[in-house]
């Protein structure tokens, strides 16, 4: 099935491998991309894209193998050699330097700055400050930030690792269309993403990674995507419930209770309705007050006016804990924010099971491991690295994350982009495993930047525009247009407000 | 503007401080004056030099529990080499102390990358190699100082602007110590900061991954941050030597010191955060207040407690202030 | 050896001890054991005030002062009110201490290293005004702690039944509890540690609290070893203690390390420094290579226990 | 009448022996009724910080300073401006090579040079000695060293048969001696430079046989020399009541009466307990109610006056 190396092709790299300790991540590798194609990395969790990447910019040394830039065997040794010979890298976890402000850290990479404001104001960020730290900006721009840095360097080959997972649908677009352009103007371009929708906009081609394998090659035309899930995964997998679910029998009192909520400049008055049993869907576009409204109902944050009900109880928060107690459980959008990265899986997982100051004492431990076993299992992570959370790949982290509260038992479940960076497979078992809590009388408030996902996971949605509910959305009637078009602000209430 | 007073606030605050010290110092001590402010200086001398090299490798990440020993080495080798030496030869060796610091800090910074040891221990197991190493060059107190050295930072300098002719305890109001600081600290430090070395510094302090993969050379930036610390413990050692005339193999009181200067000042252990200004300020209110204490003849042992109290009143109140900021929107 | 990094450094250990053997023929016996087990145990349970907050992230650089003050306060206070009181004045010192600590970093944020560096001044001072009252009161070391310190079972200081125990408590605390893992966790990343409803404070007033506890009890056992009151005797320990922590694998940024690899790092400056004392070399010399050794065991020891 | 203000500075805090020195100093200022305010820089620094203090006890404009020198020169800068400042400036303890400075001071050399002598002559001449030392690089440590030494000289048959510093620490001392009992090193005599009653413990716990050990007086050390069976030993005086000869020196010249001489050696003493002279003075000396670190030699005939009380109080004037 691999077709024969293009001779034109400006990266090539042929038979390449890595392994980490026990964990073997790349066994036989191998990816050309010729001029002015966009090439799609594809592979389930933990099949070695990140990997794969880091090795052709010099950030890891491979074991094995061979990587030829525009004809001429290489050996990137670093990542100021990949650039120097036009390789670009954007790394799935940002890799701008926290403390340092964006100007600052366009001067330590040498990136020119004029053709860095133009990206981003392409991009979608025109008011971007270059004196912003670093450590201050949402997770959304400092992708972009990441994107637009890459792009200045004017590269002959940019890689972009999930680049797309963390940024709202109207970003995702404009992404979408430089990336295009960028290809179109004859420059390489990998990309790996774990939606579909993406790979069939602007990808040419694509490179499927099993196991560390290259198992294919192919172009992208339609149809092609159950065979490259096939290929993915070596074997095919149910398809999604993708048919609209039965409208939620909104009876009995609501769970949870939002009313006129308001908090900082962003978050200006959100009411909803959350009842036992439902999996409520939240649309918006980036900033649009939705961080504030999870972290206010997490107790991470204050509210400044309104009032949360929980369970028919006024509730107020003054730590997460109390949130917790009350039975609401978030996991947040930054992974890095919910993850002890230095800790083990087990102990990632089992971490809200001794937060309590009674469960200082001594733990349980075959009910703990039961415990994350089956959380384990349920999610399918995968954990060859599982003795240190930083070692697993980005999309089994998320899955740590998830996992924490199915593990400690979910009342009320708060889920900020759950999916980011999850592969296709386990993404469908989020949506049943979702629908499964739902079913066991759990209420899950759902924030997703992927407008499907709301007829695949949810009862209704609602979507919030300019810190204001604008509209609540059956997920019957929840097609992508309609969504867009409320995220937008462009229905009747939204005008109204 | 807002936001240069709002991200150097900590050193704002520690300005003041050290002001209201000053009027403190004034109010018990009615003839405070120039004699004094000058030996103040020169008492914070090797503090500040100590301390600015703790809080450059602290902001690029790592720490120096050898800083103490190191300036003892320097302080012995300056101490030997120069007694009987000629004023030019003096100079040489004044030029060797220095380059012996870089070598020092440079080994250092070495052995961390090389053997990939954490940084507290590498400095740790060297705080006890340079111990050795002053005393294997003297085994006791001992050795000279060249006189113009030691007039170096005696006295005052002249206010510009004053008309001649003045008396001198009217116009030496700028101990010569200050200026000799000032003129070291920003004639090693501004080129860097200017440079790139100086936000690579930052960098891997920050976030080393994050700065490997924009391109610093993490293991190099290292080495050059604890040369750097190097340099100013030698500089230190020589300040040391300078005040005392003499060489002293035993390290000084100026690891913890400059360690808590550090933190006082504003920088945060682990990296990244923090500025030269604030540790330096911080020197002096410690140096101050000690001088508060013995101007009020208080209890030694009391002045102990008070000193310790004072040190954590202040962060605390800090800590305060930085809740309070925080309190706005976040909970808890 | 990647899972049980305690096996290449108990190696070193050997190694060191083989080291001294054939520097001088005939020194490991069983006096000799006995004799470096006891010196390792103070230092050893010192290191656990260490360990336990770097695992946080922090320090306790008021734990040398803290087991001065309990060893000074029952020695002198013995003979005035009896050795149970005494000792629980001493104790109810020690844990004051820990808790100002405490106080300190859980709810004023202050940093441990400054906070800690703080309350050793003041517990410095506070000790060296008590002491003024009973220079002439005489001291009595209680005879239970002289048993404890200097005496022998089987060969073995009776130090270890105090030692043992503790050392099974902590690192059973460490691992297998709720708060245990808190402390990693805290170490490890405190924002994620809050978001899963752990109240931060509540664990760092504990941890001082015990650390100040933790290092009383040294002091007692170190006044039954050295049979002195004196006013820095367990003064000289506290750098030795971050050592044994940072040895034995412990960081100081947190998250990481445990109690077993201090138990050894201990052990191995302990044997360090007999091999120093044997030597016959200048002063200079003796420090040049006892921190070249402690270098070449650390990174051989990292080299050993590396993944990549 | 206007009494004097007096600063002193010390730089070692928390070791018996100084804090003795510190009490000593209170007692004189209070027992002479002519000190109206004590201004003491009392804190572990090095040289540089000395100068500190010293400076600012310029600045507080007391009439005298009392120092005990962190080494002899390291200070004389700071002395040098407080006498031109027309303060009176007295070095205790050590000496300091600034002339304008008066010193009453132990004499260290003479003070290692007697206790070894009498080891050595105990010994019967010949056979080796541990030589357990101060502190690495210290100035009373060298000038100790040589004193050593000088009685080294003069038993050409005596050898050291290992020489460490127990850095004037009492857990490290017994530890480096419990070190070389087990290694058995053979050895005939224990020379410490004052840490010695937990030596003394040392053997005893051990069980191994007692060599002659020479020591300080201090009153734990002195206290053994009578009760421990078997022990021969002596206790050279190292009176850190020297502090108040140095406050009753300043007092002195402040009052018009300068000595005519600028350096005033205080002589060390050998009291060993295998002479019955010595034994008396041992009996005499011992106080077991004195805290174990403090030397028992609490006065200095000819200088101080004030009582046991009176120093034990450790109060000065005003407290
Ligand atoms: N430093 C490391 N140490 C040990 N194992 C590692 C390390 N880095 C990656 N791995 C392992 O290598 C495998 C491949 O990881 P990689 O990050 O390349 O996957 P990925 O394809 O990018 O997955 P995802 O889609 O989840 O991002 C995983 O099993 C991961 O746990
Ligand atoms: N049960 C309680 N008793 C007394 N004070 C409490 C209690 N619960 C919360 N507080 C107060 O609330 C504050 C915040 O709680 P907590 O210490 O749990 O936050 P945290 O986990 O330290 O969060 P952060 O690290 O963001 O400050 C505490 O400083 C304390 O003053
Ligand atoms: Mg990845
Ligand atoms: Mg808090």
């Amino acid at each position: 099935m691999l077709d024969a190396p293009a001779p034109t092709a400006v990266l090539d790299a042929t038979g390449v491998a890595k392994r980490f300790g026990a964990v073997v991540a790349l066994r036989d590798a191998s990816l050309q991309v010729g001029p002015g194609q966009v090439m799609a990395l594809m592979g389930a969790n933990g099949a070695g894209k990140s990997t794969f990447v880091k090795i052709l910019t010099g950030v890891l040394k491979p074991d094995s193998g061979h990587v030829r830039i525009k004809g001429r065997e290489s050996t990137v040794a670093s990542p100021s050699g990949a650039r120097r010979s036009g390789l670009v890298p954007v790394y799935q976890e940002p890799s701008l330097i926290p403390d340092l402000d964006i100007a600052d850290n366009l001067r330590l990479g040498n990136t020119p700055v004029a053709p860095f404001r133009h990206w981003v104001a392409e991009l979608g960020l025109p008011n971007l400050a270059l004196d912003a730290m670093i450590r201050s900006l949402p997770l959304a721009s400092l992708r972009i930030v990441d994107l637009a840095r890459a792009l200045a360097l004017e590269p002959d080959v940019l890689l972009l690792d999930e680049l797309t997972a963390a940024l709202p649908t109207d970003l995702v677009d404009r992404v979408l269309k430089t990336v295009r352009a960028q290809a179109d103007a004859g420059r390489s371009v990998i990309y790996i993403s774990h939606r579909f929708t993406e790979i069939a906009a602007i990808c040419d081609r694509a490179t499927v990674l099993r196991d560390g394998h290259t198992v294919a090659d192919v172009a992208i035309e339609p149809g092609i995507e159950e065979r490259i899930v096939e290929m993915m995964l070596g074997g095919a997998i149910s398809p999604a419930t993708t048919g609209t679910r039965a409208a939620h029998k909104s009876s009995g009192a609501p769970r949870l209770s939002v009313s006129h909520l308001k908090t900082g400049n962003r978050l200006r008055d959100v009411s909803l309705d959350l009842y036992p049993g439902e999996v409520l869907g939240v649309i918006a576009l980036e900033g649009q007050g939705q961080d504030e409204l999870f972290d206010v109902l997490a107790g991470n944050r204050r509210a400044t006016g309104g009032t949360v009900t929980v369970k028919g109880k006024p509730a107020q928060f003054s730590h997460p804990a109390d949130a917790i107690a009350a039975g609401l459980t978030l996991v947040p959008g930054d992974r890095a924010h919910a993850l002890l990265m230095s800790r083990s899986v087990r102990e990632n997982i089992a971490l809200p099971l001794v937060a309590r100051l009674r469960t200082w004492g001594a733990i349980p431990m075959r009910d703990e491991a039961a415990r994350v076993t089956s959380a384990i299992d349920r999610l399918q992570i995968d954990t060859r690295a599982q003795g240190e959370v930083r070692r697993l790949s980005g999309g089994n982290q998320q899955k740590v994350t998830i996992a924490r509260w199915i593990a400690k038992g979910v009342d009320t479940l708060l889920l900020f982009d759950p999916t980011r960076g999850i592969d296709i497979r386990t993404k469908r078992q989020i949506y049943a495993l979702v629908r499964d809590l739902a079913d066991q009388g759990a209420a899950v408030l759902y924030y997703t930047s992927e407008l499907a996902e709301i007829r695949l996971a949810c009862d209704r949605a609602v979507v919030i525009f300019n810190g204001r509910v604008v509209d609540v959305i059956d997920a019957a009637d929840a097609d992508e247009p309609t969504l867009m078009r409320a995220a937008y602000g462009l229905t009747e209430k939204a005008a109204q407000s | 503007m807002k936001r240069l007073i709002e991200a150097n606030a900590w050193t704002v605050g520690l300005a003041a401080l050290l002001a209201l010290l000053l009027i403190v110092t004034k109010l018990i001590q009615p003839e405070f004056g120039a004699s004094g402010l000058d030996s103040l200086a020169r008492a914070a001398l090797p503090f500040v030099l100590a301390t600015v090299g703790m809080a450059v490798v602290v902001i690029a990440g790592g720490i120096d529990l050898s800083i103490a020993a190191m300036m003892a080495v320097a302080s012995v080798t300056a101490a030997r080499l120069m007694e009987g030496a000629t004023d030019p030869q003096s100079v040489l060796v004044l030029i060797t102390v220095l380059v012996l610091g870089l070598a020092m800090g440079a080994i250092n910074g070495a052995l961390i990358v090389v053997t990939r040891v954490p940084d507290i221990v590498v400095t740790l197991a060297m705080l006890f190699v340079w111990q050795g190493v002053a005393l294997l060059i003297l085994n006791a107190p001992g050795g000279a100082t060249a006189p113009w050295l030691r007039n170096l930072i005696v006295g005052g300098v002249t206010l510009p602007g004053f008309p001649p002719g003045l008396p001198p305890s009217l116009t030496d109001w700028i101990p010569k110590a200050v200026v000799v600081m000032a003129i070291v600290v920003t004639a090693v430090w501004l080129p860097i900061k200017r440079s790139k070395l100086g936000l690579m510094f930052y960098a891997i302090g920050s976030d080393p991954l994050a700065a490997f993969r924009s391109g610093v050379p993490v293991g190099l930036t290292r080495v050059a941050a604890y040369a750097v610390c190097g340099l100013f413990a030698a500089l230190g050692g020589l300040a040391v030597t300078m005040s005392t005339g003499i060489g002293e193999p035993i390290p000084g009181p100026y690891l913890l010191a400059s360690v808590a200067a550090v933190v006082l000042g504003g920088v945060v252990l682990g990296g990244g955060r923090g500025g030269l200004l604030g540790p330096i300020l911080a020197v002096f209110v410690l140096r101050l207040v000690r001088m508060d204490l013995t101007l009020m003849s208080v209890d030694p042992n009391v002045a102990a407690i008070v000193e310790g109290t004072i040190m954590v009143l202040v962060v605390m109140f800090g800590g305060l202030l930085a809740l309070r900021g925080a309190r706005l929107d976040r909970t808890g | 050896m990647v899972d049980w990094p305690l096996i290449p450094l108990t190696l070193l250990l050997f190694a060191l001890i083989g080291a001294l053997e054939i520097m001088q023929p005939g020194i490991v016996k069983a006096f000799w054991i006995s004799n470096t087990i006891k010196a390792a145990i103070p230092l050893a349970m010192l290191a656990a005030c260490q360990t336990l907050t770097m695992l946080t992230g922090g320090i306790d650089l008021s734990a040398g002062t803290v087991a001065t003050i309990a060893a000074f306060v029952t020695a002198t206070l013995a003979p005035l009110i009896g050795v149970p009181p005494a000792i629980a004045i001493a104790m109810t010192c020690a844990l004051a201490a820990g808790l100002v600590n405490g106080v300190g970093v859980a709810f004023f944020r202050v940093h441990p290293l400054i906070m800690t560096l703080g309350t050793g001044l003041i517990a410095t001072g506070c000790l060296l005004v008590y002491q003024r009252f009973v220079i002439s009161t005489g001291t009595l070391i209680p005879p239970s702690l002289v048993w404890l310190g200097t005496g022998r079972s089987f060969g073995l200081p009776n130090a270890l039944v105090v030692f043992l125990p503790f050392a099974a408590l902590v690192i059973w605390a460490q691992r297998r509890t709720g708060f245990g893992r808190l402390l990693y966790a805290i170490g490890a990343n405190e924002a994620a540690a809050r978001l899963s409803g752990v109240r931060v404070w509540q664990v760092h007033l504990a941890l001082y609290a015990l650390s100040g506890l933790i290092a009383g009890l040294t002091g007692l056992v170190y006044l039954g070893i050295v049979k002195t009151a004196s006013l820095s005797l367990a003064l000289p320990l506290d750098l030795p203690s971050v050592a044994a922590a940072v040895v034995g694998g412990t960081s100081i940024f947190g998250g990481r390390g445990g109690y077993g690899g201090t138990i050894i790092g201990a052990l191995i400056l302990t044997v360090l420094a007999t091999m120093l004392t044997l030597l016959q070399m200048p002063e200079g010399g003796r420090r040049i290579l006892f921190g070249a050794i402690i270098l070449a065991v650390t990174a051989l020891f990292i080299r050993l226990t590396d993944r990549t | 009448a206007e009494g004097y203000k007096i600063g002193i500075s010390n730089t070692v805090q928390g070791n018996g022996w100084r804090e003795e020195m510190v009490c000593a100093m209170k007692a004189q200022a209070l027992a002479s009724g002519k000190v109206e305010s004590l201004n003491i820089a009392h804190r572990n620094t090095d040289a540089a910080g000395q100068l500190e203090d010293i400076r600012n006890l310029i600045q507080a404009g007391v009439n005298a300073i009392v120092v005990n020198p962190a080494n002899a020169d390291g200070i004389n800068a700071a002395i040098k401006e407080a006498t031109d400042a027309g303060i009176v400036v007295v070095a205790v303890d050590q000496a300091v090579t600034e002339p304008s400075a008066y010193i009453l001071s132990n004499n260290q050399e003479q003070y290692a040079y007697l206790g070894a002598k009498w080891l050595f002559e105990t010994m019967g001449g010949k056979g080796a000695v541990v030589y357990m030392r101060g502190a690495a690089g210290a100035g009373a440590d060298n000038d100790r060293d040589k004193g050593f030494k000088r009685a080294m000289a003069e038993f050409p048959e005596i050898t050291v048969a290992q020489e460490v510093f127990t850095g004037w620490q009492q857990d490290q001392g017994k530890q480096q001696i419990n070190d070389i009992i087990a290694a058995g090193v053979p050895f005939q005599g224990v020379w410490t430079s004052g840490i010695d009653n937990v030596i003394v413990d040392a053997f005893v716990e051990s069980g191994a046989p007692l060599v002659p050990i020479v020591g300080a007086d201090n009153a734990g050390f002195v206290g053994q020399l009578q009760s421990v069976e078997g022990l021969v030993g002596a206790a050279v005086t190292n009176p850190g009541s020297v502090g108040g000869a140095g406050v009753e020196l300043a007092i002195r010249i402040l009052d018009g009466n300068a000595p005519a001489e600028k350096t005033v050696l205080v002589d060390p003493v050998v009291w060993a307990n295998n002479t019955d002279e010595g034994k008396k003075l041992l009996a005499e000396a011992a106080n077991p109610n004195l805290s174990p670190e403090w030397p028992v030699s609490v006065s200095i005939p000819g200088w101080t006056t004030y009582t046991m009380d009176q120093i034990i109080a450790c109060k000065g004037p005003g407290e």
